[in-house]
């Protein structure tokens, strides 16, 4: 049952592109879009580990690498109808699904207005009910069984919506992972598991984490497709992922896509990688930089260009700029605040 | 008014509910044609189809996990887990996740969940089908836990639970499933969560209890009017949040107060009533504030010598009464 | 990876039986006696149902139907070395593994000098240290982890030692499992998982516990060795053993190995099974009962004849009456033993 | 005397175990070459190698169950749990498993494993790097529960805890590990589990703490003593099994007993203390047995302005004593 894919080889003749983005069905105009989106996240991205140092915020969880594979995802589900349940490195995939660069920065600063959780959990956990993105806790995996379940509410009231989940490989280990993906199969749910592979959960690599290099590997003991893809080639995630969807959409079942990523940084602010990574493999994943990689493959079929590149740039800074002014003056969280939303009711025991 | 057992009162509360709204359904292992190891859901799979009667594999945190999902996106499961002694693999899917969702989402997500498990011993089922585990859960801020002792508050209070739009954990003693009857009415009634019941009035001694040991404080409490001891009873029903005004109330009038539980002693739900006593009641105890509980070994034993070692017994119950009375 | 191997067909000509029990490696001498515990099993089994319906026990849970994958499982494992952490069905397996007749009855009546726990569990929480058969817990599917680390021990002390574990279909769903298989097959560790799939756990089918019929098809996603043998077929089981076993002495890692079985009767005597099979699959299943097809088999090959059956026959009765008496006759636990051996030490807080 | 770091103390003790004894392993999330989050396994990954400190997947129940096994068969295993709020996926195989192993096979199996964790808050950690998780293993017969405040402790319990043969959970306060210092000797020492220690004498108010809070308790009572307040700090040092005399030996000095947990309030450990207490000090008792707590909220909060709301300090249990004082 397995279809192992190999997304498009790094290294291809460019000027397949506009045909690659014309064969899933999407047009320049949206490719400027994804492209976008792919830079202005990692401009947001930036800007954190910026405003960390600086020491206004005290902590930075990054998605740097992951960038290109979350738009290329997220992009093939319907926003505002479907759901999400993202994890700490899913700032493209928020973004993509509706959340704003205020949205994202107000999360960074915790203040009272944040809409993941106003100001009550750390960056990287974010949510935003308007957008059906299921707010993030810590424990790894957990959301699995989650998106499982709103597919499940999907299926019995017949919304028509997909559930989709997203996780690193490390996260894939836990139990909750198989549980979900076989309740997911026996149902049939309209349920995809999105594994971001970046090779490291922490400082332990995939061969101490993983018996075999594919998570994907694993959708076969469940029946369902389990796919690889670039997670450098927006494209071919993109691709993996509209087929997914849609084979959920239709009844068919979940799927498992695992895209292979790099994590560019430290696994966070607070991490130093140059302890238990070597110096040659660092230097090496550069070259899988989502970012450089869309921007020379579209440049080269002709989408992107310099300038526009350069106004795409210019526009970033200034949504990235706005939103770190916004959030730098938006309030603390008075606090009265905490006592509240222990249940509907309010405070305990008031009913 | 009818009469109904235990588990009949648990039954009807359900069926009445899925009846009531289509968003209800109820998931668990065993749950579909068998209705349930105890019957419970006996007939929903028949009535209500596998849609909403969902025989789930054996994987208790994907039980409470996708029962979260499901309960985010419009629908109020009523999750079943065959024995309490099971739902520590879903431990996690409840305290970090069912009851943190609406705190750490600032109120824009809720989960409108119930857990209802059997609970406790005396059944002969020895370590892993006898446990009371209401305090590891009891502790956790977010969630609510109902513990009835009859029939009518079975019903009433399971539909208040279903209703309610956050995490309730509703665990019914398994010894009262078909030992304990009592009148039910027809038609809709709850029982609000919260609410504590003075099921008996005395002015020498408070009893404090849940569940199954709600009704041995009252056979006990009986039993010492005969030798002229005056005990009140106060069935805590809901233990989360708990009433603590009923509680206290009752003390300051005895003075005295003796807290039953089956569970282990130490650490257990009991110690909370204990505290809160001990604070702020302490201007009216006129004895120590004492307990009857559980030993504190790793579970009930299986062979009925050690089980009834184990179980408190209306006697212990007496004997602590007793005690506290001549203080 | 995965290899998998149906048993050997039913209705093989039954000629090829001796050559079958040479190419495995075991004498006639060997086959009788896995014969005679497979019927030894069978015996306290099916006395264990009349001392509860006579009420003598209150509590019966049986292993009929799986006595012959057990035995043919368990016999490729080293007694007194290795190690086995058994589920409740595991009274073939443990009585293979060591455990007697009178041990078993004593658990039945939770006498004093039960050995698998001196009366303080249910029956069918069977162990024995001196062994190696770990004590059963009631929530299932745990033991798969300690039995893991049993191998991880055995790799780190060197001992030489196989860790094998035995679960329902239903069981292999648990989150537990998966993080055991994972752990075991990056560590390449001596150990073996069996699943003896009846096809019920409980009253669930396994077309509502699995997505696929077989359990073993997920071995690939750890990249070990998955096996599907016919649970009837007592030699097919321990050629695939032995296979497993060796493969883990070897250091070569872990295997799974899934024998299909009929579960005979009700999961427990507190259940009623035919409310919820169909009469015609119950009884289309007792074609599946090991015990008569292994007679046959060893009968048609000329190792067990009429007159040898017949002895076994009584052999097995005296000892199950044994056994029983003995039980019947031993003590209660004391009261005072159940506050004891919380701890090493003795009594909590006694130091 | 050397003096170390608290988090100095927990890697010199784990080292020297290791040396002393082949069969202690290590494992856990990167506790390998990076040496742990915190670091407190840094170096021991390049002493002793890749088979004793084992960077094990992210399942903290394939952790604790793999741990298990790994004692039943010969080791003695200390795991690490990276946070004590990731420890729940492992709260099945910790209460079902390892608190029952002995107890269930009547004595014929144990499992010496000790499980480190840090927990607390106070360190801008929200709500799942901040938890105090104690409270649902001291209600667990058959587990052992540990949380040094010193360096001393830190290092002396640890060893203990290794030698143990029962299961024992270690719970380290994260913002002491590089704000707390003391004196360490070298060379071969042990403190005992079970034994609770009065850490200032005074004659006023007893304050029970453990972890970080009974540093601040002790911060408060110096401030109280400027007020003419003598009080009597209690550093509990084991949880189970807890050393009960000694803290009723001070009740009944002071007459009144503050308790103080950074965990929340309802249900928390310290409820166990103040029953205690109010059943067998209770004639002798001048003042309600009272409680500084954590507040009854699903978590820690982030942001710095709620988080301060939460976290007990100095002054609130300060009030506590001049409120307790002045009773
Ligand atoms: C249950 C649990 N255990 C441990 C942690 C601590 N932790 C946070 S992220 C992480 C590594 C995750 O690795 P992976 O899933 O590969 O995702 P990545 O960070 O590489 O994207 C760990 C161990 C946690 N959050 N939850
Ligand atoms: C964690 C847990 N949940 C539920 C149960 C109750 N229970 C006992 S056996 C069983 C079914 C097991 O099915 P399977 O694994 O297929 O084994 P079988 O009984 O069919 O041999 C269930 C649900 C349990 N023992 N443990
Ligand atoms: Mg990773
Ligand atoms: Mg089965």
């Amino acid at each position: 049952m397995a279809v192992t894919q190999r997304g498009e080889a790094a290294g291809r003749p460019a000027k397949g592109v506009r045909r690659v983005g014309a064969s899933v069905g999407l047009s320049d105009e949206q490719l400027i879009e994804m492209y976008r989106m792919v830079a202005l996240a990692r401009a947001i991205d930036e800007r954190m580990w910026v405003l960390n140092r600086a020491g206004r915020i005290p902590f930075v969880i990054s998605g740097q690498g992951h960038e290109g594979a979350q738009v290329g995802i997220t992009w093939a589900l319907k926003k505002g109808h479907d759901w999400v349940a993202p994890f700490y490195r899913s700032i493209a995939t928020a973004m993509t699904f509706g959340m704003t660069a205020r949205d994202m920065m107000t999360a960074q600063y915790a203040t009272a207005n944040d809409p993941s959780s106003g100001g009550r959990q750390m960056p990287g956990h974010y949510g935003h009910a308007a957008h059906n993105l299921l707010s993030v806790s810590s424990p790894v995996a957990t959301q699995i069984l989650h998106a499982v379940g709103i597919a499940l509410a999907a299926k019995i009231r017949k919304t028509g919506q997909v559930a989709m989940t997203f996780m690193g490989e490390g996260s894939s280990n836990q139990g909750d992972v198989h549980e979900g993906l076989n309740f997911a199969a026996i149902h049939k749910l309209p349920f995809v598991l999105v594994i971001e592979n970046n090779g490291y959960a922490i400082s332990v690599p995939s061969s101490k984490e993983l018996a075999l290099p594919d998570v994907a590997a694993r959708a076969s003991g469940y029946g369902i497709p389990g796919v690889v893809v670039d997670g450098a080639d927006v494209l071919a995630c993109y691709r993996a992922s509209k087929e997914a969807v849609e084979r959920a959409r239709r009844g068919d079942g979940p799927s498992l896509i695992e895209a292979k990523v790099t994590r560019l940084t430290g696994h966070s602010s607070d991490d130093q990688q140059t302890k238990y990574r070597p110096a040659e493999e660092l230097e090496a994943e550069r070259s899988l930089d989502p970012l450089p990689k869309f921007r020379e493959q579209l440049t080269a079929a002709g989408v992107l260009d310099e300038e526009l590149i350069a106004r795409i740039d210019a526009e970033n800074k200034a949504v990235v700029d706005d939103a770190t002014n916004f959030a730098e003056s938006e309030p603390d969280p008075s606090p009265d605040n905490a006592l509240e939303h222990v249940f509907a009711e309010g405070v305990e025991g008031t009913f | 008014m009818p009469t109904r057992t235990f588990i009949e009162a648990v039954r009807e509360g359900l069926r009445d509910e899925m009846q009531r709204d289509e968003a209800v359904i109820v998931l668990g292992e065993d749950v579909g044609k068998k209705g349930g190891v105890f019957l419970a859901t006996d007939g929903l799979y028949e009535e209500f189809g596998e849609d909403r009667v969902i025989d789930t594999p054996l994987t208790e945190s994907q039980i409470i996990g996708t029962s979260i999902g499901a309960a985010v996106n419009g629908l109020r499961p009523v999750a079943e887990i065959q024995f309490a002694d099971f739902i520590f693999p879903a431990f996690n899917q409840l305290l970090s996740e069912a009851a943190r969702m609406r705190y750490r989402s600032n109120n824009t997500f809720g989960v409108p969940m119930t857990v209802r498990a059997p609970y406790g011993g005396g059944v002969h089922g020895a370590l892993y089908h006898s446990q009371s585990v209401e305090a590891f859960f009891t502790h956790i801020p977010g969630l609510k836990v109902v513990i009835p002792s009859t029939p009518y508050d079975a019903k009433g209070l399971l539909r208040s639970s279903i209703r309610n739009d956050d995490p309730v954990l509703f665990f019914e003693h398994k010894k009262m499933y078909r030992s304990v009857r009592g009148d039910v009415p027809d038609g809709e009634f709850t029982v609000p969560i919260g609410r504590a019941q003075v099921t008996r009035q005395g002015t020498q001694v408070t009893v404090v209890a849940y569940g199954l040991m709600a009704h041995y404080a009252l056979e006990a409490a009986d039993r010492a009017a005969d030798e002229d001891i005056s005990v009140e009873v106060v069935d805590v029903r809901t233990l989360r949040p708990l009433d603590k005004e009923t509680v206290l109330d009752s003390v300051r009038k005895t003075g005295k107060c003796l807290i039953v539980y089956e569970d282990n002693r130490f650490g257990g739900y009991g110690a909370e009533i204990a505290a809160i006593i001990a604070e702020e009641a302490f201007d009216y105890l006129d004895g120590p504030v004492t307990r009857i509980a559980g030993p504190d070994v790793p579970g009930v034993p299986y062979n009925h010598v050690l089980e009834d070692w184990f179980m408190v017994s209306p006697e212990k119950i007496l004997d602590g009464i007793r005690t506290l009375a001549a203080y």
